[in-house]
Protein backbone atom coordinates (compact mmCIF):
# COMPACT_ATOMS: atom_id res chain seq x y z
CA UNK A 1 0.00 0.00 0.00
CA UNK A 2 1.95 3.12 -1.06
CA UNK A 3 1.89 5.91 1.94
CA UNK A 4 -0.17 7.98 0.78
CA UNK A 5 1.67 11.33 2.97
CA UNK A 6 3.29 12.78 0.20
CA UNK A 7 0.22 13.38 -1.53
CA UNK A 8 -1.46 15.42 1.09
CA UNK A 9 1.88 17.68 1.59
CA UNK A 10 2.28 18.28 -2.37
CA UNK A 11 -1.38 19.09 -2.33
CA UNK A 12 -1.17 21.06 0.09
CA UNK A 13 -4.52 21.85 0.99
CA UNK A 14 -5.25 18.63 3.11
CA UNK A 15 -5.30 19.54 6.69
CA UNK A 16 -6.86 16.20 8.20
CA UNK A 17 -4.22 14.24 9.77
CA UNK A 18 -4.70 10.79 7.70
CA UNK A 19 -5.22 8.27 10.50
CA UNK A 20 -3.63 4.93 8.34
CA UNK A 21 -6.96 3.86 7.68
CA UNK A 22 -5.89 0.95 5.90
CA UNK A 23 -8.38 -0.54 2.62
CA UNK A 24 -10.15 -3.46 5.33
CA UNK A 25 -10.35 -5.89 2.64
CA UNK A 26 -12.00 -9.02 4.38
CA UNK A 27 -9.42 -11.68 2.91
CA UNK A 28 -6.07 -10.10 3.34
CA UNK A 29 -2.94 -10.54 0.84
CA UNK A 30 -5.35 -11.30 -2.08
CA UNK A 31 -3.32 -10.84 -5.82
CA UNK A 32 -4.52 -7.85 -7.37
CA UNK A 33 -7.29 -9.61 -9.96
CA UNK A 34 -9.07 -10.50 -6.85
CA UNK A 35 -8.80 -7.43 -4.88
CA UNK A 36 -11.89 -5.67 -4.62
CA UNK A 37 -12.03 -2.74 -7.58
CA UNK A 38 -12.27 0.45 -5.57
CA UNK A 39 -13.31 4.05 -6.89
CA UNK A 40 -13.20 7.34 -5.33
CA UNK A 41 -15.87 9.71 -5.54
CA UNK A 42 -14.69 13.95 -5.14
CA UNK A 43 -17.55 15.58 -3.22
CA UNK A 44 -17.75 18.88 -2.48
CA UNK A 45 -20.63 19.90 0.83
CA UNK A 46 -22.76 23.02 0.29
CA UNK A 47 -23.45 24.54 4.04
CA UNK A 48 -23.37 27.18 6.05
CA UNK A 49 -20.19 27.03 7.88
CA UNK A 50 -17.58 24.27 7.60
CA UNK A 51 -18.24 20.72 8.76
CA UNK A 52 -16.40 17.94 10.80
CA UNK A 53 -15.17 15.61 8.77
CA UNK A 54 -16.27 12.42 11.39
CA UNK A 55 -19.88 14.02 11.58
CA UNK A 56 -20.58 13.83 7.88
CA UNK A 57 -19.14 10.58 7.75
CA UNK A 58 -21.74 9.58 10.52
CA UNK A 59 -24.65 11.22 8.63
CA UNK A 60 -22.95 9.47 5.27
CA UNK A 61 -23.00 6.37 7.31
CA UNK A 62 -26.48 6.06 8.60
CA UNK A 63 -28.04 7.34 5.83
CA UNK A 64 -26.50 4.75 3.53
CA UNK A 65 -27.77 2.28 6.65
CA UNK A 66 -30.81 3.22 6.54
CA UNK A 67 -31.07 3.52 2.45
CA UNK A 68 -29.66 -0.17 1.75
CA UNK A 69 -29.45 -1.94 5.19
CA UNK A 70 -26.53 -4.04 6.94
CA UNK A 71 -26.72 -6.64 3.40
CA UNK A 72 -25.32 -3.99 1.17
CA UNK A 73 -21.32 -3.86 1.10
CA UNK A 74 -20.58 0.03 0.22
CA UNK A 75 -16.39 -0.18 1.36
CA UNK A 76 -17.35 3.65 2.33
CA UNK A 77 -14.01 4.81 3.47
CA UNK A 78 -13.90 8.81 4.12
CA UNK A 79 -10.26 9.71 2.84
CA UNK A 80 -10.25 13.13 3.03
CA UNK A 81 -11.92 16.43 3.66
CA UNK A 82 -11.12 20.01 4.54
CA UNK A 83 -14.45 21.52 5.79
CA UNK A 84 -15.55 21.77 2.21
CA UNK A 85 -14.58 18.86 -0.05
CA UNK A 86 -13.23 15.74 0.26
CA UNK A 87 -12.73 12.18 -1.45
CA UNK A 88 -15.02 9.29 -0.33
CA UNK A 89 -13.97 5.65 -1.47
CA UNK A 90 -16.49 3.20 -2.26
CA UNK A 91 -16.23 -0.47 -4.40
CA UNK A 92 -16.13 -0.09 -8.12
CA UNK A 93 -19.96 -2.83 -7.98
CA UNK A 94 -21.52 -0.35 -5.20
CA UNK A 95 -20.76 2.91 -7.07
CA UNK A 96 -24.04 3.97 -8.39
CA UNK A 97 -25.79 3.05 -5.00
CA UNK A 98 -23.31 5.38 -2.79
CA UNK A 99 -23.90 8.35 -5.78
CA UNK A 100 -27.90 7.62 -5.12
CA UNK A 101 -27.69 7.65 -1.52
CA UNK A 102 -25.12 10.59 -1.43
CA UNK A 103 -27.92 13.12 -2.90
CA UNK A 104 -30.29 12.11 0.29
CA UNK A 105 -27.63 12.80 3.03
CA UNK A 106 -29.39 16.20 3.89
CA UNK A 107 -28.77 17.15 7.36
CA UNK A 108 -25.42 16.71 9.75
CA UNK A 109 -26.45 16.80 13.50
CA UNK A 110 -28.86 19.73 13.38
CA UNK A 111 -26.73 21.90 10.04
CA UNK A 112 -28.73 21.20 6.85
CA UNK A 113 -26.38 20.18 3.87
CA UNK A 114 -26.20 19.50 0.17
CA UNK A 115 -23.14 17.10 -1.36
CA UNK A 116 -22.10 17.94 -4.87
CA UNK A 117 -20.52 15.26 -6.68
CA UNK A 118 -17.77 16.88 -8.61
CA UNK A 119 -16.64 13.56 -9.54
CA UNK A 120 -15.43 10.02 -10.21
CA UNK A 121 -11.92 8.86 -10.91
CA UNK A 122 -9.99 4.90 -10.43
CA UNK A 123 -7.52 6.86 -8.23
CA UNK A 124 -6.80 9.50 -5.54
CA UNK A 125 -3.90 10.68 -7.31
CA UNK A 126 -6.12 11.66 -10.56
CA UNK A 127 -9.31 12.65 -8.39
CA UNK A 128 -7.37 15.49 -6.64
CA UNK A 129 -5.86 16.80 -10.53
CA UNK A 130 -8.57 16.46 -12.19
CA UNK A 131 -11.47 17.73 -9.92
CA UNK A 132 -10.20 19.04 -6.46
CA UNK A 133 -7.46 21.40 -7.83
CA UNK A 134 -9.49 24.56 -8.49
CA UNK B 1 -62.01 14.67 -30.12
CA UNK B 2 -61.40 17.51 -30.17
CA UNK B 3 -63.74 20.45 -31.52
CA UNK B 4 -63.36 21.04 -34.75
CA UNK B 5 -62.79 24.62 -36.08
CA UNK B 6 -65.19 24.85 -38.69
CA UNK B 7 -64.86 28.45 -39.04
CA UNK B 8 -61.06 28.88 -39.91
CA UNK B 9 -61.46 25.28 -41.96
CA UNK B 10 -63.83 27.06 -44.38
CA UNK B 11 -60.91 29.77 -44.78
CA UNK B 12 -58.15 28.05 -45.45
CA UNK B 13 -60.47 25.33 -47.77
CA UNK B 14 -61.64 28.92 -49.89
CA UNK B 15 -58.25 29.70 -49.95
CA UNK B 16 -56.67 26.64 -51.44
CA UNK B 17 -59.66 26.02 -54.50
CA UNK B 18 -58.51 30.11 -55.39
CA UNK B 19 -54.80 28.59 -55.53
CA UNK B 20 -56.18 25.41 -57.01
CA UNK B 21 -57.73 26.85 -60.10
CA UNK B 22 -54.99 29.39 -60.35
CA UNK B 23 -52.53 26.63 -60.94
CA UNK B 24 -55.05 25.31 -63.08
CA UNK B 25 -54.90 28.11 -65.61
CA UNK B 26 -51.15 28.38 -65.89
CA UNK B 27 -51.15 23.83 -65.95
CA UNK B 28 -53.90 24.15 -68.94
CA UNK B 29 -51.35 24.27 -71.70
CA UNK B 30 -48.26 22.46 -70.47
CA UNK B 31 -49.95 19.42 -68.87
CA UNK B 32 -53.34 18.59 -69.48
CA UNK B 33 -54.39 15.97 -66.95
CA UNK B 34 -53.12 17.61 -64.19
CA UNK B 35 -54.41 20.52 -64.64
CA UNK B 36 -57.59 18.16 -64.39
CA UNK B 37 -56.26 16.32 -61.50
CA UNK B 38 -56.31 19.71 -59.84
CA UNK B 39 -60.28 20.60 -60.77
CA UNK B 40 -60.89 17.71 -58.71
CA UNK B 41 -58.67 18.32 -55.67
CA UNK B 42 -60.43 21.66 -56.08
CA UNK B 43 -63.91 19.74 -56.00
CA UNK B 44 -63.03 17.48 -53.56
CA UNK B 45 -62.01 19.99 -51.31
CA UNK B 46 -65.58 22.03 -52.02
CA UNK B 47 -67.35 18.63 -51.17
CA UNK B 48 -65.72 17.89 -47.69
CA UNK B 49 -65.60 21.27 -46.49
CA UNK B 50 -69.21 22.29 -47.81
CA UNK B 51 -68.02 25.19 -50.23
CA UNK B 52 -69.52 26.55 -53.33
CA UNK B 53 -67.20 27.03 -56.21
CA UNK B 54 -67.20 30.49 -57.66
CA UNK B 55 -68.88 31.14 -60.62
CA UNK B 56 -66.45 32.47 -62.20
CA UNK B 57 -64.26 29.00 -61.94
CA UNK B 58 -67.63 26.79 -62.62
CA UNK B 59 -67.36 27.82 -66.13
CA UNK B 60 -63.83 27.18 -66.95
CA UNK B 61 -63.98 23.11 -66.33
CA UNK B 62 -66.59 20.27 -68.01
CA UNK B 63 -68.74 19.15 -65.02
CA UNK B 64 -68.68 15.47 -65.87
CA UNK B 65 -65.28 14.53 -67.18
CA UNK B 66 -63.65 17.63 -64.93
CA UNK B 67 -61.36 18.33 -67.71
CA UNK B 68 -60.81 22.39 -67.81
CA UNK B 69 -61.82 24.07 -71.21
CA UNK B 70 -58.70 24.63 -73.47
CA UNK B 71 -59.17 25.97 -77.16
CA UNK B 72 -59.63 23.66 -79.64
CA UNK B 73 -60.96 21.14 -76.67
CA UNK B 74 -64.85 22.99 -76.54
CA UNK B 75 -67.43 24.31 -78.54
CA UNK B 76 -69.59 27.40 -77.61
CA UNK B 77 -72.51 28.24 -79.27
CA UNK B 78 -75.15 30.65 -78.74
CA UNK B 79 -79.00 29.79 -79.56
CA UNK B 80 -82.48 30.68 -77.98
CA UNK B 81 -80.68 33.27 -75.55
CA UNK B 82 -79.11 30.10 -74.10
CA UNK B 83 -75.22 29.70 -74.44
CA UNK B 84 -74.36 25.96 -75.02
CA UNK B 85 -70.85 24.48 -74.23
CA UNK B 86 -69.85 20.80 -75.53
CA UNK B 87 -66.61 19.30 -74.06
CA UNK B 88 -65.25 17.43 -76.70
CA UNK B 89 -63.54 15.13 -74.54
CA UNK B 90 -66.50 13.82 -72.84
CA UNK B 91 -69.53 15.15 -75.45
CA UNK B 92 -71.25 17.19 -72.19
CA UNK B 93 -73.12 19.46 -73.31
CA UNK B 94 -73.89 22.72 -70.81
CA UNK B 95 -76.36 25.29 -71.02
CA UNK B 96 -76.27 28.55 -69.32
CA UNK B 97 -79.75 30.53 -69.88
CA UNK B 98 -78.87 34.06 -70.63
CA UNK B 99 -81.19 36.40 -68.19
CA UNK B 100 -82.53 39.62 -69.76
CA UNK B 101 -80.88 42.53 -69.09
CA UNK B 102 -83.53 43.80 -67.88
CA UNK B 103 -83.47 42.04 -64.51
CA UNK B 104 -80.23 44.11 -64.21
CA UNK B 105 -81.78 47.76 -64.60
CA UNK B 106 -84.89 46.65 -62.27
CA UNK B 107 -82.10 45.77 -59.51
CA UNK B 108 -80.82 48.86 -59.81
CA UNK B 109 -84.22 51.08 -59.76
CA UNK B 110 -85.47 49.04 -56.60
CA UNK B 111 -81.83 50.42 -55.12
CA UNK B 112 -82.75 54.35 -56.14
CA UNK B 113 -86.30 53.58 -54.76
CA UNK B 114 -85.63 52.23 -51.91
CA UNK C 1 -52.17 33.66 -42.64
CA UNK C 2 -50.02 32.27 -39.34
CA UNK C 3 -46.37 30.07 -40.08
CA UNK C 4 -47.66 27.52 -38.19
CA UNK C 5 -51.12 26.83 -40.55
CA UNK C 6 -48.91 25.79 -43.25
CA UNK C 7 -49.72 21.70 -42.24
CA UNK C 8 -53.35 22.81 -43.17
CA UNK C 9 -52.65 24.96 -46.27
CA UNK C 10 -52.03 24.08 -49.96
CA UNK C 11 -48.59 22.54 -50.56
CA UNK C 12 -49.06 22.37 -54.49
CA UNK C 13 -46.98 25.30 -56.31
CA UNK C 14 -44.80 25.78 -53.09
CA UNK C 15 -40.84 25.15 -53.28
CA UNK C 16 -39.76 22.20 -51.11
CA UNK C 17 -36.71 20.91 -50.54
CA UNK C 18 -36.00 17.41 -48.73
CA UNK C 19 -33.74 18.03 -45.46
CA UNK C 20 -34.22 14.70 -43.44
CA UNK C 21 -34.60 11.78 -45.15
CA UNK C 22 -34.58 7.32 -44.14
CA UNK C 23 -33.16 7.57 -47.61
CA UNK C 24 -29.95 9.56 -48.13
CA UNK C 25 -30.35 9.28 -51.32
CA UNK C 26 -33.54 12.00 -51.65
CA UNK C 27 -31.65 14.50 -49.43
CA UNK C 28 -31.26 17.49 -51.58
CA UNK C 29 -33.97 16.89 -53.74
CA UNK C 30 -35.30 20.52 -54.27
CA UNK C 31 -38.48 21.73 -56.40
CA UNK C 32 -41.70 22.81 -56.73
CA UNK C 33 -44.10 20.10 -55.26
CA UNK C 34 -46.57 19.66 -58.33
CA UNK C 35 -49.06 16.94 -57.11
CA UNK C 36 -49.87 15.63 -53.67
CA UNK C 37 -51.29 12.22 -52.42
CA UNK C 38 -52.17 10.51 -48.89
CA UNK C 39 -48.38 9.19 -48.36
CA UNK C 40 -46.33 11.21 -51.39
CA UNK C 41 -45.20 14.42 -52.51
CA UNK C 42 -44.86 14.91 -56.57
CA UNK C 43 -41.69 17.29 -56.85
CA UNK C 44 -41.02 18.62 -59.64
CA UNK C 45 -37.22 18.98 -59.52
CA UNK C 46 -34.57 20.18 -62.72
CA UNK C 47 -33.57 16.64 -63.17
CA UNK C 48 -37.57 16.05 -63.62
CA UNK C 49 -40.39 14.34 -61.66
CA UNK C 50 -39.59 13.52 -58.25
CA UNK C 51 -41.78 10.99 -55.69
CA UNK C 52 -40.75 11.75 -52.30
CA UNK C 53 -42.52 9.59 -49.65
CA UNK C 54 -43.65 11.49 -46.73
CA UNK C 55 -43.68 9.58 -43.84
CA UNK C 56 -40.17 9.77 -41.93
CA UNK C 57 -38.60 12.97 -43.95
CA UNK C 58 -38.23 16.36 -43.43
CA UNK C 59 -39.19 19.36 -45.52
CA UNK C 60 -37.88 22.52 -46.01
CA UNK C 61 -40.62 25.47 -47.15
CA UNK C 62 -40.96 28.52 -47.46
CA UNK C 63 -44.82 29.70 -46.07
CA UNK C 64 -46.18 32.93 -44.63
CA UNK C 65 -42.72 34.78 -44.81
CA UNK C 66 -41.01 32.09 -42.89
CA UNK C 67 -38.24 28.89 -43.76
CA UNK C 68 -40.16 26.26 -42.08
CA UNK C 69 -39.03 22.49 -41.24
CA UNK C 70 -41.73 20.85 -41.65
CA UNK C 71 -41.43 16.84 -40.71
CA UNK C 72 -43.69 14.49 -43.35
CA UNK C 73 -45.45 12.68 -40.50
CA UNK C 74 -47.62 16.02 -39.44
CA UNK C 75 -48.47 15.90 -43.40
CA UNK C 76 -49.78 12.53 -43.57
CA UNK C 77 -52.72 13.06 -44.78
CA UNK C 78 -54.68 12.99 -48.20
CA UNK C 79 -55.35 16.58 -49.16
CA UNK C 80 -59.02 17.64 -48.45
CA UNK C 81 -58.17 15.36 -45.09
CA UNK C 82 -55.34 17.74 -44.14
CA UNK C 83 -56.96 20.66 -43.38
CA UNK C 84 -59.38 19.34 -40.52
CA UNK C 85 -56.69 16.42 -39.49
CA UNK C 86 -53.69 19.59 -39.71
CA UNK C 87 -56.36 21.76 -37.40
CA UNK C 88 -56.58 19.35 -35.02
CA UNK C 89 -52.84 18.31 -34.68
CA UNK C 90 -52.08 22.00 -33.85
CA UNK C 91 -54.66 22.09 -30.98
CA UNK C 92 -53.32 19.03 -29.78
CA UNK C 93 -50.05 20.21 -29.77
CA UNK C 94 -50.83 22.99 -27.64
CA UNK C 95 -49.89 25.22 -29.88
CA UNK C 96 -49.06 28.81 -28.60
CA UNK C 97 -50.90 31.51 -31.26
CA UNK C 98 -49.06 35.31 -29.84
CA UNK D 1 -31.17 24.17 -22.37
CA UNK D 2 -30.85 23.12 -18.81
CA UNK D 3 -34.31 23.67 -16.43
CA UNK D 4 -35.41 22.81 -12.99
CA UNK D 5 -38.51 23.58 -11.67
CA UNK D 6 -38.38 24.96 -8.22
CA UNK D 7 -40.46 26.56 -5.74
CA UNK D 8 -38.69 28.81 -4.52
CA UNK D 9 -36.20 31.70 -6.44
CA UNK D 10 -32.70 29.85 -6.24
CA UNK D 11 -29.81 32.16 -4.99
CA UNK D 12 -27.12 29.55 -6.06
CA UNK D 13 -27.50 27.79 -9.60
CA UNK D 14 -25.19 24.81 -10.68
CA UNK D 15 -25.12 24.15 -13.79
CA UNK D 16 -28.58 25.05 -14.79
CA UNK D 17 -29.51 27.67 -17.72
CA UNK D 18 -32.76 28.52 -16.09
CA UNK D 19 -34.75 28.02 -13.43
CA UNK D 20 -39.05 27.94 -13.44
CA UNK D 21 -39.66 29.51 -10.08
CA UNK D 22 -43.86 28.18 -9.39
CA UNK D 23 -45.36 30.14 -6.84
CA UNK D 24 -49.01 31.19 -6.19
CA UNK D 25 -48.89 34.50 -8.24
CA UNK D 26 -45.58 34.34 -9.65
CA UNK D 27 -43.24 37.37 -10.10
CA UNK D 28 -41.50 38.46 -12.81
CA UNK D 29 -37.38 38.04 -12.27
CA UNK D 30 -35.04 36.97 -14.29
CA UNK D 31 -36.17 33.25 -13.94
CA UNK D 32 -39.26 31.83 -15.82
CA UNK D 33 -42.50 32.23 -14.42
CA UNK D 34 -44.75 28.92 -12.98
CA UNK D 35 -48.06 29.34 -11.78
CA UNK D 36 -49.38 26.84 -9.16
CA UNK D 37 -52.74 26.00 -9.24
CA UNK D 38 -54.35 24.87 -5.53
CA UNK D 39 -57.97 24.09 -6.18
CA UNK D 40 -60.32 21.83 -3.90
CA UNK D 41 -62.95 21.51 -6.59
CA UNK D 42 -63.15 21.98 -10.83
CA UNK D 43 -65.08 25.25 -10.60
CA UNK D 44 -62.21 26.94 -8.22
CA UNK D 45 -59.37 25.06 -11.01
CA UNK D 46 -61.51 27.09 -13.31
CA UNK D 47 -61.14 30.69 -12.23
CA UNK D 48 -57.80 30.23 -11.46
CA UNK D 49 -56.94 29.10 -14.84
CA UNK D 50 -58.31 32.26 -16.14
CA UNK D 51 -55.84 34.46 -14.75
CA UNK D 52 -52.78 32.93 -15.96
CA UNK D 53 -50.99 34.56 -18.51
CA UNK D 54 -49.67 33.73 -21.88
CA UNK D 55 -45.92 33.06 -20.51
CA UNK D 56 -46.77 30.68 -17.67
CA UNK D 57 -45.89 27.22 -17.07
CA UNK D 58 -49.37 26.40 -15.58
CA UNK D 59 -48.94 23.53 -12.65
CA UNK D 60 -51.84 21.79 -10.69
CA UNK D 61 -52.08 20.67 -7.04
CA UNK D 62 -55.18 18.80 -5.93
CA UNK D 63 -57.24 15.64 -5.27
CA UNK D 64 -57.58 13.06 -8.16
CA UNK D 65 -60.97 14.63 -9.42
CA UNK D 66 -59.72 17.80 -9.69
CA UNK D 67 -56.47 16.22 -11.16
CA UNK D 68 -58.82 14.29 -13.88
CA UNK D 69 -60.56 17.57 -14.68
CA UNK D 70 -57.16 19.84 -14.85
CA UNK D 71 -55.66 17.79 -17.63
CA UNK D 72 -58.64 17.97 -20.12
CA UNK D 73 -58.16 21.79 -19.85
CA UNK D 74 -55.96 23.04 -22.42
CA UNK D 75 -54.34 25.22 -20.89
CA UNK D 76 -52.97 22.79 -17.93
CA UNK D 77 -49.40 21.73 -18.78
CA UNK D 78 -48.24 20.01 -16.18
CA UNK D 79 -49.24 18.13 -12.75
CA UNK D 80 -47.24 18.57 -9.87
CA UNK D 81 -45.25 16.99 -7.14
CA UNK D 82 -46.65 17.72 -3.50
CA UNK D 83 -47.43 15.58 -0.64
CA UNK D 84 -50.05 13.28 -0.55
CA UNK D 85 -50.68 13.07 -4.21
CA UNK D 86 -52.39 10.14 -5.84
CA UNK D 87 -52.54 9.35 -9.60
CA UNK D 88 -54.38 6.14 -11.33
CA UNK D 89 -54.53 4.20 -14.42
CA UNK D 90 -56.99 6.25 -16.18
CA UNK D 91 -55.47 9.52 -15.33
CA UNK D 92 -52.03 8.92 -16.77
CA UNK D 93 -53.26 7.51 -20.12
CA UNK D 94 -55.48 10.76 -20.15
CA UNK D 95 -52.31 12.79 -19.58
CA UNK D 96 -50.59 11.25 -23.14
CA UNK D 97 -53.20 11.88 -25.24
CA UNK D 98 -53.63 15.72 -23.60
CA UNK D 99 -50.16 16.59 -23.79
CA UNK D 100 -49.97 16.78 -19.59
CA UNK D 101 -47.10 16.34 -18.00
CA UNK D 102 -46.39 15.03 -14.98
CA UNK D 103 -43.55 16.13 -12.75
CA UNK D 104 -41.39 14.10 -9.87
CA UNK D 105 -39.49 16.14 -7.61
CA UNK D 106 -36.38 14.74 -6.24
CA UNK D 107 -36.86 17.54 -2.61
CA UNK D 108 -39.72 14.95 -1.78
CA UNK D 109 -37.17 12.01 -0.87
CA UNK D 110 -35.47 14.59 1.47
CA UNK D 111 -38.25 15.61 3.56
CA UNK D 112 -39.28 12.10 4.81
CA UNK D 113 -37.25 9.36 6.40
CA UNK D 114 -37.36 5.51 7.14
CA UNK D 115 -40.98 3.54 6.34
CA UNK D 116 -42.17 6.73 4.74
CA UNK D 117 -39.19 6.83 2.08
CA UNK D 118 -39.68 3.27 1.38
CA UNK D 119 -43.37 4.11 -0.04
CA UNK D 120 -42.22 7.25 -1.75
CA UNK D 121 -39.97 5.16 -3.48
CA UNK D 122 -42.19 2.10 -4.36
CA UNK D 123 -44.76 4.49 -5.19
CA UNK D 124 -42.64 6.51 -7.37
CA UNK D 125 -40.86 3.29 -8.85
CA UNK D 126 -44.71 1.68 -9.69
CA UNK D 127 -45.58 4.99 -11.35
CA UNK D 128 -42.72 4.93 -13.74
CA UNK D 129 -43.73 2.06 -14.82
CA UNK D 130 -47.23 2.65 -15.93
CA UNK D 131 -45.36 6.27 -17.32
CA UNK D 132 -43.11 3.98 -19.14
CA UNK D 133 -46.10 1.98 -20.85
CA UNK D 134 -48.14 4.36 -22.08
CA UNK D 135 -45.17 6.68 -23.22
CA UNK D 136 -46.86 9.77 -20.77
CA UNK D 137 -44.93 12.90 -21.08
CA UNK D 138 -43.15 13.09 -17.68
CA UNK D 139 -40.59 15.61 -16.08
CA UNK D 140 -37.56 15.03 -13.21
CA UNK D 141 -37.04 17.63 -11.67
CA UNK D 142 -35.65 18.85 -7.90
CA UNK D 143 -38.67 20.91 -6.86
CA UNK D 144 -36.69 22.23 -4.17
CA UNK D 145 -37.98 24.81 -1.58
CA UNK D 146 -34.66 25.33 -0.72
CA UNK D 147 -31.25 25.57 -1.23
CA UNK D 148 -30.23 22.99 0.39
CA UNK D 149 -32.68 20.75 -1.81
CA UNK D 150 -31.44 21.66 -4.97
CA UNK D 151 -29.10 19.07 -6.65
CA UNK D 152 -27.37 19.26 -9.86
CA UNK D 153 -28.87 18.07 -13.15
CA UNK D 154 -26.90 14.75 -13.24
CA UNK D 155 -27.48 14.08 -9.96
CA UNK D 156 -30.86 14.15 -10.24
CA UNK D 157 -30.65 12.49 -13.49
CA UNK D 158 -28.79 9.45 -11.92
CA UNK D 159 -31.17 9.18 -9.08
CA UNK D 160 -34.14 8.77 -11.00
CA UNK D 161 -32.07 6.58 -13.15
CA UNK D 162 -31.44 4.54 -10.46
CA UNK D 163 -35.56 4.10 -9.78
CA UNK D 164 -35.72 2.96 -13.41
CA UNK D 165 -36.56 6.18 -15.12
CA UNK D 166 -36.47 6.68 -18.87
CA UNK D 167 -33.71 9.84 -18.61
CA UNK D 168 -33.77 10.36 -22.34
CA UNK D 169 -37.21 10.60 -22.88
CA UNK D 170 -37.72 12.42 -19.61
CA UNK D 171 -35.29 14.93 -21.11
CA UNK D 172 -37.18 15.13 -25.02
CA UNK D 173 -40.59 16.12 -22.64
CA UNK D 174 -38.92 19.29 -20.75
CA UNK D 175 -37.36 20.05 -23.78
CA UNK D 176 -40.16 20.00 -25.44
CA UNK D 177 -42.28 21.79 -22.54
CA UNK D 178 -39.84 24.79 -22.49
CA UNK D 179 -39.24 25.45 -25.61
CA UNK D 180 -42.63 25.69 -26.33
CA UNK D 181 -42.70 28.50 -23.98
CA UNK D 182 -39.20 30.39 -24.54
CA UNK D 183 -38.53 28.98 -28.00
CA UNK D 184 -40.48 31.63 -30.29
CA UNK D 185 -39.28 29.12 -33.51
CA UNK D 186 -40.36 26.21 -31.97
CA UNK D 187 -44.25 25.69 -33.13
CA UNK D 188 -44.57 22.00 -32.67
CA UNK D 189 -42.58 18.58 -32.66
CA UNK D 190 -41.91 18.14 -36.18
CA UNK D 191 -42.38 21.71 -36.98
CA UNK D 192 -39.82 24.27 -37.00
CA UNK D 193 -39.15 27.98 -38.16
CA UNK D 194 -36.24 27.93 -39.52
CA UNK D 195 -35.25 31.22 -40.95
CA UNK D 196 -36.74 34.42 -42.62
CA UNK D 197 -37.78 33.91 -46.07
CA UNK D 198 -36.30 36.82 -48.36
Amino acid sequence: MRKNKNVSEKAGFFTLERRGLQPTNSVKGLPPALRKKKRYIAFEVISEGDVDGNKLFEAIKETMMSLFGELKFLGLELKHFDGKRGILMCYRESLKDVKFGLNLVDSVDGVRIAIRILGVSGTIKSCVRKFLKG
Amino acid sequence: MLKRERKLEKKIAKERIDILFKLMEEMKDKDYDLARRYVELARRIAMKYRIKIPKVFKLKFCKKCLYPYKEGRFRVRIAKSRVIVTCLNCGYVKRIPIRPIRQKISKENKKGKG
Amino acid sequence: MRPELVIAHEWIGLNVEVVKSVNPCEVGIRGKVVDETKNTLKIMTEKGLKTVIKKGRVFRVKFAGKLMDVSGDLINFRPEERIRRGLILLKRGKVRRW
Amino acid sequence: MKVDFVRFKPSLTYDYDNFVVFDENPKNGEFLKGYVVKARSSKELLQKLRRAKMDWFVGVVGDLNVLKYAVMRWRVDLILDFEGRVLDYSLIKMAREKDVAIEFSFARFLRCRGYERSKLFEEVVETLKVIKKFDTPFVLTSGAENDYELRPKRQILEFFEYLGADVERAESWIERLVRRYTDPNYIMDGLEIVGEDP
